[in-house]
């Protein structure tokens, strides 16, 4: 039971990686407070979570199978 | 969590300009066409606090990005009368002087061509999951980050 | 009467999709441009009254017409911090499907180059005495007329 | 003692012609009667004059070496 979290932009930087998984947390709220005592400097950076390819602006459930991605500024283009 | 197919926009080092030629001319039989409107990207050599920019280095959300763009692109082609519209964002380095971004949007008259193919560099700049490092002379890095980036959201 | 040599802006003939191309190519050694915005104005074959346009005619007034893109040019690098501008237009006969006009606006950032690159064309297409015959397919022709023409006046 | 008439676009069907040149009149409100009267169908044409490449909004004195310009509505681009 875990969900896949994507990382990109320059928070690929505090993570090593592309790419973790977690054990699944009941909803995004739980998922940033875990991340946060995992990854410390995560909690400094700016950036959007997304969840199954859609940026969330409030607290959002998750369950087994969701992909998260936590989304740095942009820079395209 | 549909698995339908967006259309690529993502190409793998520069866009060229004999692509960017090639491209123009295979509207020439299109002639309903009367007005194109491109634009292009190109890498600055920025020099910041005494490094230059010798790259930049793009990575994506690819599968967010292309439903993303599959969305500007289907709002764009309903606000406007376009006969066509062409995207091209580059992944991987770009070398500075090198263009990252070819946009172009083609209508029979100007003001639709214009003001889409404006609309779309925007929306591109603000909305579409890309990053961009800028790989200094010295390999040192830093991050790019797009003056105004509030903007991705759900549509 | 000043005898000032103004840069001359018409070619014979089309725009060649290659010309475009090697022109962007050129800016690839100027650095310090993040954008690039390019209007391109094409031929339409319209139908009027069942007769299919072939071709246009442009004819020109070349002394007024340099004369007066000079000081477009001059006050539209007054307005916008430009690295470059370019324009091409062509005399002469250009088939349906082809190139007649090419506005090429660099600057360090998309705003600016965007923004001239509209302007000029509207100024191009309101404001230089240039005139297009539309020879159909059977060899009769109508003279064009753009839409706004009242804004050619002095300076 | 002449002044040179440019003629441009569809006016250059009325004119068979893409230069004139005629005696001096002594400003555009005379150049355009005399025209008038030499062409009819100039009348019901819209164009705008220009003297020595800048166009006039109202009645201007003319001099020897002059040139006039008829400037049909435009269609470049």
């Amino acid at each position: 039971m875990q969900i896949k979290i994507l990382v990109f932009g320059q928070l690929t930087d505090i993570f090593n990686s592309r790419e973790i998984r977690l054990g699944v947390p009941a909803d995004t709220n739980n998922l940033q407070a875990e991340l946060h005592t995992l990854y410390p400097e995560l909690a400094d950076k700016k950036y959007l979570i997304a969840v199954d390819k859609q940026t969330i602006s409030s607290n959002t459930t998750l369950t087994e199978g969701c992909t998260v991605a936590l989304l740095p500024p942009l820079s395209g283009g | 969590m549909s698995e339908k197919k967006f259309k690529n926009i993502f190409i793998e080092g520069p866009v060229t300009s004999a692509f960017v030629g090639e491209s123009i001319a295979k509207h020439s039989a299109q002639t309903e066409i009367g007005a194109h409107s491109i634009f292009l990207g190109q890498v600055r050599k920025d020099v910041i606090e005494n490094k230059t920019v010798a790259a930049i280095e793009y990575t994506t959300y690819k599968e967010m990005a292309l439903e993303k763009m599959h969305q500007i692109r289907e709002a764009i082609f309903t606000k406007y009368q376009l006969t066509c519209m062409h995207i091209h964002h580059s992944l991987g380095m770009v070398k500075a002087g090198d263009i990252s971004l070819f946009v172009f949007a083609s209508s029979p008259h100007r003001k639709a061509a214009i003001a889409a193919c404006e609309e779309v560099v925007e929306r591109i700049k603000t909305e579409l999951p890309v990053w961009g490092k800028e790989v200094f002379e010295d390999n040192s890095y830093q991050w790019k980050e797009n003056s105004i980036t509030s903007k991705l959201s759900n549509l």
